[in-house]
């Protein structure tokens, strides 16, 4: 069988058979702890990009066997009858709550929440302010699109200035629908706050940092220091009304513009950091 | 155990623990605070937790996570936390977990909210009303048993003279046989397994089994288990004098116990009176009402409120016999729930006037 | 039970209600920090050690401060049937006039009301019950603290009614103080003392014996 | 005229869950994938193709939200020769 | 105005522009979302407010606070955030304080909620259940007129069908006389005078009155004004072919529409059934359907819910004939309230196997 | 008549009539927009001094027959029906979003909440910092004691550590307890938010100082500039367990060593603040 | 009333339902994207210009994306009767063949069915309604651009049936875009032409006078 | 002997509104307040007496929480003798 063949009138390597020669797998098609490779998310999407590094982080602490994950709702949620670590759902904006339960009950869990902007800054705003501040035992991780994907693309409490919504439709006007939240800005305040970052997933280089978050963010809490938090900047080109390709230029000039990426807090600090548990 | 003078809120709070309840999660509001000082007291020290919660909604949600770990788990409000809570207690019931919920309510205005559920969509709870502080700690062990074994909320009814009446009692574990194995509960162990577990008021079926939520499915099962559950809790309720009673006195909860001495009076005056106190509110005891109902020549209906379980007797009664509301909402200025209205000379005045119809 | 539920609990319900006992009523009354549900609770728990059955019911607490502060207290030879709060009562205990008439018109004939003699002015009206006068914020003051008066009150309750022996309300006195107020137990002790002798013995006696029963 | 290229590793690609979202193109730092012009896959989507020179830096799995891609790194490195100009 | 394509969503946002709804406040929840848009787009035009609340809780303590200065206010949601509501909901009748609550459901499983009050203690609204797009546009601006007119929240149930529904449909203001003088409204201009207003569900009296909130006093006022409202707001229900009907079907909302077609197919086929729509909820219209039901050999209640209003249908009926539930929820996969029952070939089976009996 | 008396052995200044001198009124008993003085809230309670600032800062700035005030549920509505400007009563946490609605349907209105720390801090986070972050034209105004007054003295968000409440009779411990929320510190973040200052009512001096917030505050509004917040640190002796007389230098000691006072954001500035309206 | 509460509810809505009139069923269903609600929605407009009375529902957006998408949409020449859906239509378009089935069941005999066939492949196998094969998909990327199909299957289905004329169709799709979609009138106007002109004129006419009423 | 003080203005004082706090007392800069030792109003309360040399500064009134102050500022000062040690 040849290495080749002629797509589009191009000569390009074949890929659809593993390789001939020896070869190491690097990376597999979906996250060993996701179930099911095929979603219903829009194309372009940043939120799986982001569950991927998340599970990822989970396995290579190995933790896997005292995991629960906590669910708020939005569009990932998508993914939290999709996981093969144990997943509680909550309803919106509630995680940090039920986070706090299953901890307290179990301390012995590792327990993180999947939420997004709409989820933890608008409906559940009190709840991770008031999880941070208790400095609760549990990594809470929010994927901050800027907008409700799942009802179709509404500002949120993150929407930065100008930003394209459809209830902001000529940007966000601080005027008419004040300004955005920077909730990662707000809970570094906090004393109970162990760790928190800020990373995104529109580039590559991006996503390797924001791993790397998450697996402090993890270790934070294995070491019981008290709370973490890591917020992912994801595209939604559907609620952006922008192309897929353009999302994540989109993403950098806009959304990580005003919510800046980077480590805001770290309590444990790089002497526990390391890549393995 | 030997007996001990407590108030009811310390008897409700020791009969969760017998219960082996070890997770309680509230926010203050009179009556519920005092029952949740004492869990705050008392459950750390027999390795329980208990979380003075941020808000009713925020108790609710750690309650839900407790719950999800298999962990005994309770929670609780008065009035508007209750109302706060009424999402999270619906879609909890979807989600199949057991959950034990004080209402320590003001007067008896939450009846519909308790009976019929406030929140939105098809679910019930079990609905248990003590009498006063002995039956309170009977309940409350029986509210947990029957969360557990019906992955079901139970609401316990309580107010403010249930939870400030002392009364001499022993609280010790009650047996309702083996506890079910719990081979929901969460703990993180299934997870690499292939088949991790998941808790979701959305259905539990997971996408490598089906592909999406079949919310349809989830919910026809939550509704055929919730049938099942509510026909085989046997309903139960207190008699007294039924059998050739005139009129029937309808009555629950603390009041009931002035309608009862209101019907003693009047017995002992040579008045055919008798008294039927539901206990479980839901499911409610419609036989036993409409076998009351059926020699009387009235059913007279009590409640501290505007008329809400007068529905429930109107439907088992039907027209066995006229039934007539003496209720009505009675509170005093410091709007904690106690009544003027409780006097047993005003519940037998309004008995009476039933009686010369 | 259609599911092995356990207890059964109809019965229970119905058993406990299930004969009748003399019940005897005491209400106290008076406003916040006057020690009104203790005297409640130091009763009650003397009429336990005795073998009674007791009931007590206190109102208390919350929005609107200074106000009234009740307790219902019932004690009974066999199970309490009564509810938590009664409209008809054997005797009571006033310690403020601000807010002790509808106590006074709870009494039925034949009760007894003790009153707080240093601050009421004039008498009850009534001769259809008994009524003593104590000067309990006055005798209270002597021992040096006007906060024992409700003490002074329940040793004179014990003494005009013998509802409880004045042992069984010495021990219930010294058991209601939690070890960090120890230091009180002989202030109350003599308050105690001071109400029982203050008061005429056994004047209107709560048991058809006339006595206390013998723990 | 003939070049040849190091490539290190190489992908295999589920072309049937691709989402022709094109956030893998740039992703890759060697830049040896494109979209399609014409071909589509059943769901009417354009998706990647790969040319010589993978690093198997596994860039393009990272960023990929369909999981579309497998990624492998050679034991020991191929020399390809190029062909056409 | 001439009629347009609309909606059911937008015909509803506009009917609440006629009906001069000037305060809207909402969070996004589908099949609410679609009304809020509109709100969004239409309300600035006409120098009204729309603010797209960050939470249910927070929309209805906004539009609490527009409706408190006299303004036309309604907020509203879908399922959850309707129980989210609900403390709001209970407390702002007692505030005496007009509103509409649109509750765009996703079944009829709200039904209890909506009529019982899903909050804590007593209160109620007034429930209305458009079974069509031109029939919202009347029902939404009665709504507000009722809710002017008795100073209580009027609640409007819709839901996806409602929603998605496209109809030519004419939006004229409906006059239904004049607009009350609204004395008790807020604008800040009575401070100073020594009569400064207060709105409070603890009672409007002040101390210079009175000392103290009397809530005894206040929720008496309250209680009496509401039977004052039940009993003068006439229950509305429209019916078809009852007079001879061997089975009377009861449905609301847009289920009715599909009993309805399956009744006339019957009625067509020569089966003598008929039908009794209630228009509103709350107070249910209990004559007409025990009025119906007088000569029917047995009624059949069709809900998309495991069997709520079946009660208020029972209470009416009694025992005049038997009644039976031919409902239960019906769902598709997304969860928006698609029912794959709401066939008129599955309905008129049901009818039929009722009419069989 | 003399002008002194004698009391408990002092000759003192006879106190129970006006002077007799020609004399100016400097302050009555209750302020002017308080119906009735007589109050039920405890000895020393320092809720009824900071609603006599917020009222005299009203009545100073000439606002009073445009001023609305919503109110918290905690002891301090208890003057939510005894005062002489308008009067909306919120439920327990919803005052900022009900005041918002108020603001939004009549913006010619001046309006103010009145909410304790339990009210604001707990119940209601989220509505106070949704309407920071709005911008929302609103004065909102928080009486902080570190407990739950009403309910008995309880521990809410601000509690600081070591701080005793009824559950925390210990003193607030962080791993228990968790830490406490500095709302003010947090509030000032946010770029919608115009002024933020935290006041304190436990001498003289400090009663002054807060009541040229209030009206800067107020002022804030009045300029359309922005959300305006004030922060009142006030004594609760019962919830404290402490004498009346310890109570101010208890909040010294331990609430304002940590909720420090000052002014910590004032966009209008100096330029717009002086003493008249 | 009792209240004077203005319009008479009650008799609206009987009057509302009072006669029957003849009703035409369309079902459009396809996957998302494909302009299914589009179609809807346009040939309602063009109905209503032509003094029909109609109804749409449209089910779409929200959780499950790249489902399907259907549209149900009556055209009656007196007040609509039927509910929002319908379990028997008269007519279908089918874009897609992924989620055509539960629509193909519904068709009553006598009816017709567009069909896109250059994505369905073999036949619907049946004759109990007549199916028309158009190539919408082919025809609209000849025309540059694939989403232009449902403009060919709504211009096809006008031509088969005279729901409504083909002037108002095109009146109707130039209202239905928004003023910054201008620039596809042309296009949708190519599109409707196209579909018309592949189509048999008039093979099930949905009028009895087998024309559409002129507006 | 015999001292004068200045004394630039006086208080009213509602003793019954009194609850006895002390918090006025620490409040008056030139300290010329302090609390009755035995006597105390109806409630029971011990309440403020006011020495001579009160300079009307309304310190008193502003931290009151049950509004018992009433404070003038005399239009001329008064110079008062004390009497006694
Ligand atoms: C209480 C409640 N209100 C509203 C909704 C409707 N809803 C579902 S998802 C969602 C928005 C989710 O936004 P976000 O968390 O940012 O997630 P995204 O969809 O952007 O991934 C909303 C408002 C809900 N499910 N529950
Ligand atoms: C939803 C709700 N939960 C609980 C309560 C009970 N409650 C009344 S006041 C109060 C605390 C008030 O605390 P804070 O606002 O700090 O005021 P403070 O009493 O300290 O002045 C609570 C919990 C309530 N009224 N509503
Ligand atoms: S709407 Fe946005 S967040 Fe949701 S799936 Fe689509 S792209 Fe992702
Ligand atoms: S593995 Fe790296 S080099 Fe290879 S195709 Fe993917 S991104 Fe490009
Ligand atoms: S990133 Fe994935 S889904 Fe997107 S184009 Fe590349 S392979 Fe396809
Ligand atoms: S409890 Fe505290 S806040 Fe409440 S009135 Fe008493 S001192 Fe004031
Ligand atoms: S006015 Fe000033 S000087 Fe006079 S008593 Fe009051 S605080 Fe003291
Ligand atoms: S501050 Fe007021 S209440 Fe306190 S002691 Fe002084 S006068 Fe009395
Ligand atoms: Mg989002
Ligand atoms: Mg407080």
């Amino acid at each position: 069988m040849s290495r080749t063949t002629r797509v589009d009138g191009h000569i390009v390597v074949r890929t659809d058979q593993v390789p001939a020669e020896p070869a190491r797998l690097v990376d597999d098609f979906t996250p060993a702890l996701i179930d099911v490779g095929a979603h219903h998310l829009c194309p372009g999407c940043g939120e799986p990009v982001a569950m991927r590094a998340t599970l990822e982080a989970v396995a290579e602490l190995d933790v896997v066997r005292r995991t629960i994950g906590v669910f708020g709702i939005g569009c990932y949620t998508a993914f939290s009858n999709n996981l093969d670590v144990e997943v509680l759902q909550a309803l919106h904006g509630r995680a940090p709550s039920v986070a706090t339960g299953v901890k307290r009950a179990r301390p012995d869990t590792i327990v993180f929440t999947i939420q997004g902007d709409g989820d933890m800054v608008n409906e559940g705003l009190q709840e991770v302010i008031h999880s941070a501040a208790r400095g609760e035992n549990v990594t809470c991780i929010m994927l901050n699109n800027g907008v409700f994907g799942e009802t179709g693309g509404h500002m949120t409490a993150t929407t930065v200035l100008g930003q394209r919504t459809k209830t902001s439709l000529e940007g966000r006007d601080p005027v008419a629908h004040g300004r955005p939240i920077l909730l990662a800005t707000l809970l570094a305040q906090l004393d109970g706050a162990a760790y928190v970052a800020r990373g995104a997933v529109n580039n590559a280089g991006n996503v390797a940092r924001t791993k790397k978050m998450l697996l402090q963010a993890l270790r934070t809490q294995i070491a019981g220091a008290g709370f973490s938090f890591v917020e992912i900047l994801t595209m939604c080109p559907t609620g952006w009304f922008v192309e897929t390709q353009d999302a994540p230029a989109y993403l950098a000039d806009n959304l990580a513009a005003v919510h800046t990426g980077g480590v805001l807090k770290d309590v444990l600090g790089d002497s526990d950091r390391q890549e393995g548990p | 155990m030997t007996a001990r003078l407590m108030e009811g809120s310390e008897a409700i709070a020791e009969a969760m623990i017998a219960a082996g309840g070890r997770f309680f999660a509230g926010y203050p509001m009179t009556p519920f605070t005092e029952v949740l000082e004492h869990m705050a007291r008392k459950l750390p020290a027999v390795g329980g937790v208990c979380m003075n919660a941020e808000s009713e909604i925020e108790a609710v949600g750690m309650a839900w996570g407790a719950a999800a770990t298999g962990t005994p788990a309770a929670t609780g409000s008065t009035g508007q936390g209750l109302s706060l809570m009424q999402e999270s207690l619906a879609e909890i019931t979807l989600a199949r977990l057991p959950l034990v919920v004080l209402n320590m309510a003001r007067a008896q205005g939450d009846y519909y909210q308790a009976t019929r559920g406030g929140g939105h969509g098809d679910y019930r709870h079990l609905v248990l009303a003590p009498g006063d502080v002995a039956e309170a700690v009977e309940l409350v062990q029986r509210a947990f048993h029957l969360s557990v074994r019906w992955r079901n909320p139970v609401l316990v009814m309580g107010d403010y003279y249930l939870a400030h009446t002392a009364r001499s009692v022993t609280v010790e574990p009650l047996d309702y046989g083996p506890r079910p194995h719990l081979d929901w509960a969460l703990d993180g162990s299934t997870g690499g397994s292939g088949q991790a577990k998941l808790i979701s008021f959305l259905g539990s079926a997971k996408q490598r089994h089906h592909v999406g939520y079949d919310l349809s499915d989830h919910y026809a099962a939550c509704a055929a288990d919730s049938a099942t559950m509510v026909a085989s809790v046997e309903p139960i309720a207190e008699c007294l004098d039924t059998d050739d009673a005139d009129v029937v006195v309808v009555a629950f909860g603390t009041p009931a116990t002035y309608a009862k001495a209101a019907v003693r009076q009047l017995r002992a005056d040579g008045a055919r009176v008798g008294l039927v106190r539901p206990v479980t509110l839901y499911p409610f005891p419609t036989d036993v009402v409409a076998g009351a109902a059926e020699g009387a020549r009235a059913v007279a209906v009590y409640e501290n409120n505007q008329g809400q379980m007068v529905d429930d007797v109107r439907l088992a009664v039907l027209e066995r016999a006229p039934v007539h509301f003496i209720g009505g909402l009675s509170l005093d200025g410091s709007g904690f729930g106690i009544a003027p209205d409780l006097d047993v000379s005003v519940l037998r005045h309004r008995i009476e006037q039933v009686l010369a119809r | 039970m259609s599911d092995g539920e356990g207890a059964d609990l109809q019965n229970t319900v119905l058993d406990f209600y299930d004969h009748r006992s003399v019940e005897r009523e005491l209400l106290v009354t008076g406003i916040g920090g006057q020690g009104v549900q203790l005297v409640a609770i130091v009763l009650a728990h003397a009429a336990l050690a005795e073998g009674r059955t007791v009931q007590v019911f206190g109102s208390y607490g919350g929005m609107m401060r200074g106000g009234n502060t009740q307790s219902t207290v019932i004690v009974a030879d066999g199970p309490v049937e009564a509810p938590p709060t009664v409209s008809a009562a054997w005797s009571a205990i006033l310690m403020h006039p601000e807010f002790s008439e509808p106590t006074v018109r709870c009494l039925v004939p034949g009760g007894v009301a003790l009153v707080n003699s240093t601050v009421f002015e004039g008498d009850l009206g009534t001769t259809a019950f008994a009524v003593v006068e104590i000067p309990a914020s006055a005798l209270a003051l002597d021992l040096g603290n006007a906060l024992a008066a409700s003490m002074v009150m329940a040793g004179a309750y014990v003494a005009v009614t013998g509802l409880v022996s004045l042992d069984a309300l010495q021990g219930a006195a010294r058991g209601a103080l939690p070890a960090y107020r120890a230091q009180h137990a002989e202030l109350n002790e003599r308050a105690l003392l001071a109400g029982y002798d203050a008061a005429p013995r056994l004047r209107v006696p709560a048991w058809s014996s006339g006595l206390a029963l013998s723990p | 005229m003939s070049r040849t290229v190091l490539t290190r590793g190489t992908v295999v690609i589920d072309t049937e869950a691709c989402k022709g979202c094109d956030l893998c193109i740039d992703a890759c730092p060697p830049a040896v994938l494109a979209m399609t012009t014409h071909t589509v896959n059943a769901r009417g989507y354009r998706f990647p193709l790969l040319f010589e020179g993978c690093t198997g830096c596994a860039a393009c799995s990272q960023v990929c939200p369909d999981f579309v891609f497998q990624v492998y790194k050679y034991e020991t490195p191929l020399t390809v020769a190029l062909e056409g100009p």
